[in-house]
């Protein structure tokens, strides 16, 4: 399943998504610890599959969050994108 | 000048204002008004249903779906999977007793109480706060399982738009999420928004949609980017002498831009089902069908229980699982 | 004898003021949607008929409001800006600064000595629907409008609201609800949202004491003192009737166009 | 009866034509050999005229104010921007022009037409971003200059040199860019060029003093778009030529550009482009719009006239300045750039604000409307502080909040309800009479 958290404002489009299949095999769960902003969590979902989300208390403010890692020149590659060996997560801006 | 100034200042506060009463108000706004109480115009009617041809009696997967919504709760009740009673309330300011409410009314009638349910499933805004339910799974997963019993299994992709949020989901042929967006941080593109209109410009929320396709040119949208600009913006336009139709007509398609806008994020493929309240209102459905090229199924249920129907079959599957 | 009309269409009720050369004859409200010309109408004929008169009595009729360009038998149309300070000026001719907030449009109105627009400026996009926006917020918390108004006053903490946008604080006040916030606190915090824009919009046009509050919300004590307090007023004078002020502009610009002392108010309406 | 005799611009029809050629003589720039960039109205376009004269710009904001035009293209534009993560609150322009390249869509019909290197300066925070986002995109070279060396009022020989190296610097690369070898000889032409077009137009602003005015500033937006094209084509220049001695016969005529002109008016930044009939509502009270800072000295170089007066700053050539060598034309094009009156303001808000008064003195203005621009950050730096200033000086002001190239923040008709509420406060009723 793939899982979009983020929101549409005034302001413009923010979504992390997250492609929750490849999360079934994965065992580190990197991408909790990789985001300095705690963003990630580990739930279960509504098919009884243990998979990353986004919490739901920082759902309506990734723009905000994500501000730290995205300096506006030269982006370095996103924390939780490389942590995530199965390449699950990319972000929409 | 200075005299009348005066005798009319003091005059003013001697006269009382006098409120006159609306002429062609029947009498239940009149008394209403009279007793302070200001016409809402926003409210829309509550829905109740039973399947009086079938019997509940005797069965052993009798099961209950409660989607407790921002602004809207509905009950369902399926009878071996397959919806026997729904009703449909106003969310109010407590999530719980909105729950309580909306089964009950759902039961009414019917001779069933809380003892004769095998198994309640709870969805929506509020789903942990259903007292009944055993277990809590999101509106995401229950629309697409809803959609899937109301719409058929060719449904791939599901458009709801609820009272303050907004979701696209994609779905398997057995009603399982593949792909999921949900906008709740702004109310452009939700029902929030049209109760707003409606408040505004003082017509029954149900009489939008009709009204908004009574233009022979389709004007240009109004913003779509906030319900706030809308309106003020809408606001602009009837002060230039715009009919409230075409003002209707400028909402709805701003509506169905930002609602497709945000579709468009996921892809849509056929067959395409929408739920929500919006889904009643024909203005909006039909825009959003012209923008995408692609018509929505009809369905011959209500388009706001898809969530709590969907609960209900998600406990009639854990049921089977012997889950019960 | 001649008699004026003002009438002041506004988004939400239609308010008219009917004056004689020896003073106030009428003052109506009628609660109208946005459909306003019949409604406007309606209201007009109805005063005239409480006062015992006729339309032939009229000398003049001015409109002013949101529905202005659709009000019937009107001589001549003004802004809600010139009304405002027309009325405002005659009741408290000390009041330099004046805050209008209606059912829909917030706006502040620098007032000179004769009453006339020294400046004004009214809410942007984003800060429109004052008024209604108490009537929502008050629908969420499930109480009456007017009581709505008076907790607020008994509101012991202010509960910070961070919704940027009006419509979503009502989704914000649910959730201060679900937190078992108290009715009060939350009615205050609903009314310090709406005062911080309202007061933004009339620091654009800037502003002097004595500041006086007029419109339909001035009737709302709870909106009143969060807007004292915003602006940083020790007082904020609302006169009598705050919502009829408009209409009474209007009345007073007709009766200058049909009387004797026809000042001659800044060359513009004059006959 | 109206106040005084109006007739249609004469060579109103050829700046449309010359408008038109411009942008296809870029888009087609590749079938006859030539070649394409693309950089801002501010770049420096007489330095890339050494290339060879089939060279050929598009700048972006003209581009992105005929986007705007088209109010459904615009719409997708700004949506595929929005789609592709940029924020709603950056340049409007930039957004449509991106928009336009994302959907690889020509507002004027047809694909996009890529250019084939970029080359701009950076003085306005979003023009320097606009075009690092265009090269990276269509895979091209970028080349930009810094021209932030502060006012023109406190200029010094190292800060005029900064900008004259970096424009040295930048001859070999646009040399190693294109494969062409650069010739002094057509740059000294188009610094000619361009210092007569920006004087020229300067002059027919200042000619705009008169009363009645000859043109009203809803027209001079599709005179002095010209400028924005290309201001060191020689076609422009003589253009302007032709223009000048049009408008000083009205003058001396008398012809007004609105025939009951009763109260002149001067605006601020550019307008919400769908909807100009603003300027048509004003016209209805008597109103007209005299020009702006914005229409005057986007392009307009001006300078104080013997008398003490602000018009047309005197060109090299009318001054006896020969420019022989690459040197000189470097110099001179760097210092004629930076004495452009919209170069002031990133500094302070008060260079405008005396620009501002200064035109409402000596243009004989009544009043100011500043739009509030939420589209462009450089042009509507500190507006509020200039409100404030002209109303200390007396001015009346009315404000009103929009985008320049995004409607959705713009509100019509609230607009003009405020248009009556200030011209009541004039003392200005709407004219009965039928024209």
């Amino acid at each position: 399943m793939i899982a979009n958290y983020g929101y549409r404002d005034g302001s413009g489009e923010y979504f992390i998504t997250i492609d929750t299949d490849r999360c079934v095999p994965c065992q580190d769960r990197a991408c909790v610890a990789a985001c300095p902003k705690g963003l990630f969590e580990i739930v279960e979902d509504d098919y009884d599959d243990r998979v990353a989300a986004i919490k739901d208390s920082l759902r309506k403010r990734v723009n905000y969050e994500c501000m730290d890692c995205k300096p506006t020149h030269d982006v370095p590659p996103l924390p939780c994108v490389t942590a995530c060996a199965a390449g699950a997560v990319a972000h929409s801006w | 000048m200075t005299l009348l100034r005066e005798s009319l200042t003091t005059q003013w506060t001697a006269v009382k204002p006098v409120d006159l009463v609306p002429a062609g108000q029947d009498e239940a706004a009149v008394a209403a008004f009279a007793a302070g109480e200001v016409i809402q115009h926003w409210r829309w009617p509550e829905q109740k249903w039973v399947d009086d041809t079938r019997d509940w009696r005797g069965s052993d997967r009798v099961t209950v779906g409660i989607d407790v919504g921002s602004v809207s709760s509905q009950a369902v009740v399926a009878v071996d999977g397959k919806p026997y009673a729904f009703a449909s309330v106003r969310t109010g300011s407590n999530s719980p007793e909105s729950s309580e409410k909306a089964l009950a009314r759902a039961l009414d009638g019917t001779g069933m109480t809380l003892a004769d349910v095998h198994f309640c499933v709870g969805t929506g805004y509020g789903r942990v706060n259903v007292p009944f339910a055993k277990k809590a799974v999101t509106e995401i997963a229950c629309h697409a399982r809803g959609a899937n019993y109301m719409g058929g299994n060719t449904v791939r992709t599901i458009l709801d738009m609820g009272g303050q949020d907004c979701k696209a989901i994609h779905c398997d042929d057995r009603g399982k999420v593949t792909n999921f967006l949900m906008n709740d941080k702004c109310a452009a593109g939700t029902g929030r928004g049209m109760e707003v209109m409606a408040d505004l410009l003082g017509i029954p929320i149900s009489d939008i949609g009709p009204r908004s396709l009574q233009v022979d040119v389709e004007p240009p949208p109004v913003s779509s980017v906030c319900v706030v600009f809308a309106k003020s913006e809408a606001i602009g336009l009837l002060k230039a002498g715009w009919s409230v139709e075409k003002v209707l007509a400028a909402y709805c398609l701003a509506m169905a831009e930002r609602v497709v806008s945000l579709l468009k994020r996921i892809g849509v493929e056929k067959d395409f089902f929408i739920t929500g309240g919006i889904a009643k209102n024909v203005g909006v459905v039909r825009r959003i069908e012209q923008l995408l090229g692609i018509e929505a199924i009809k369905s011959e249920f209500d388009s706001q229980i898809a969530g709590a129907l969907g609960a209900a079959l998600f406990a009639h599957t854990l049921l089977e699982k012997g889950k019960g | 004898m001649k008699h004026v009309a003002g009438i002041d269409v506004g988004a939400k009720f239609i308010k008219v003021v009917l004056l004689g050369d020896d003073g106030v004859k009428a003052k109506t409200k009628l609660q109208c949607g946005i459909e306003a010309a019949d409604a406007a109408e309606q209201a007009l004929h109805d005063t005239l008929r409480l006062a015992g008169l006729a339309l032939t009595d009229l000398g003049a009729v001015v409109a002013t409001g949101f529905g202005r360009n659709v009000a019937p038998h009107a001589t001549d149309r003004v802004t809600e800006a010139m009304a405002d300070a027309r009325g405002a000026n005659l009741l408290m001719p000390h009041v330099r600064t004046l805050v209008d907030v209606g059912a829909e449009e917030g706006r502040g109105i620098r007032v000179g000595p004769e009453g006339q627009v020294v400046d004004f400026a009214g809410n942007e996009k984003c800060a429109a629907g004052s008024g209604s926006f108490t009537e929502s917020m008050a629908r969420a918390l499930e109480v009456d409008v007017r009581d709505f108004a008076r907790i607020s006053l008994d509101s012991t903490q202010a509960v910070p609201m961070n919704a940027q946008c009006t419509v979503f604080a009502e989704s914000e006040v649910v959730s201060l609800i679900h937190a078992n916030t108290p009715k009060a606190d939350i009615a205050r915090a609903v009314h310090d949202a709406i005062a911080s824009r309202i007061a933004a919009t009339v620091r654009r046009c800037g502003f002097e004491p004595p500041v006086a509050l007029i419109g339909g919300v001035a009737h709302n004590p709870g909106f009143a003192d969060s807007l004292k307090r915003e602006m940083g007023l020790d007082a904020l004078e609302i006169p009598p009737d705050p919502e009829f002020v408009g209409a009474l502009g209007a009345a007073l610009i007709a009766l200058e166009s049909i009387g004797p002392v026809a000042a001659s108010r800044n060359g513009g309406s004059a006959a | 009866m109206a106040r005084y005799a109006t007739e249609p611009l004469k060579c109103w029809n050829k700046a449309k034509e010359l408008r038109n050629k411009l942008y296809e003589d870029y888009a087609s720039a590749h079938e006859r050999g030539g070649l394409r960039w693309s950089g801002s109205a501010w770049a420096f376009d007489a330095l890339v005229a050494g290339l060879g004269d089939d060279v050929y710009p598009l700048t972006g904001e003209p581009y992105g104010a005929s986007v705007a035009f088209n109010s459904e293209f615009n719409q997708q534009c700004q949506n595929a921007a929005d789609e592709k993560g940029w924020a709603r609150d950056l340049c409007a322009y930039m957004r449509s022009y991106w928009g336009s390249m994302y959907l690889d869509r020509w507002v004027f019909g047809g694909k996009f037409p890529r250019a084939d290197f970029c080359f701009q300066n950076q003085i306005c925070c979003s023009h320097s971003k606009w075009y690092q986002v265009v090269s990276e995109f269509e895979k091209v070279p970028y080349f930009c200059i810094d021209v932030g060396v502060g006012p023109y009022s406190q200029m010094t020989e190292s800060r005029l040199n900064f900008v004259v190296n970096q424009l040295a610097e930048a001859i070999p690369w646009l040399e190693k860019t294109t494969g062409r070898t650069f010739d002094d000889e057509k740059l000294i032409a188009a610094v000619h060029n361009e210092c007569r077009s920006t004087s020229l137009w300067a002059e027919i602003c200042t000619l705009n003093k008169a009363v009645p005015a000859p043109l009203d500033e809803k027209s001079m937006y599709s005179l002095y778009v010209l400028g924005t094209l290309h201001k060191s084509s020689r076609a422009v220049a003589d253009f302007y030529e032709e223009l000048r001695d049009e408008v000083k016969d009205r003058v001396a005529r008398g012809i007004a550009a609105v025939a009951d002109e009763r109260c002149r008016l001067i605006s601020d930044t550019q307008p919400p482009w769908g909807f100009l009939k603003i300027y048509r509502y004003l016209e209805e009270y008597g109103a007209v719009s005299i020009g702006s800072l914005y229409t005057f000295g986007l392009e307009g170089i001006f300078a104080e006239q013997p008398d003490g007066s602000w018009g047309p700053r005197p060109t090299p050539r009318q001054l006896g300045i020969e420019i022989r060598t690459r040197e000189d034309a470097l110099r001179v094009m760097a210092d004629w750039n930076l004495s452009k009156p919209e170069w002031q303001h990133f500094y302070d808000p008060s260079f405008k604000s005396e620009m501002m008064l200064r035109i409402i003195r000596e243009w004989k203005c009544d009043g100011a409307i500043l739009h509030l621009n939420r589209g462009c950050e450089g042009l509507s730096l500190g507006i509020m502080e200039n409100r404030y200033a002209l109303q200390q000086a007396g001015v009346p002001v009315m404000t009103y909040e929009g985008n320049m190239a995004d409607e959705r923040e713009f509100d019509l008709n609230k607009t003009l309800s405020r248009v009556d509420t200030f011209m009541e406060t004039l003392g200005h009723r709407r004219l009965e009479v039928a024209r």
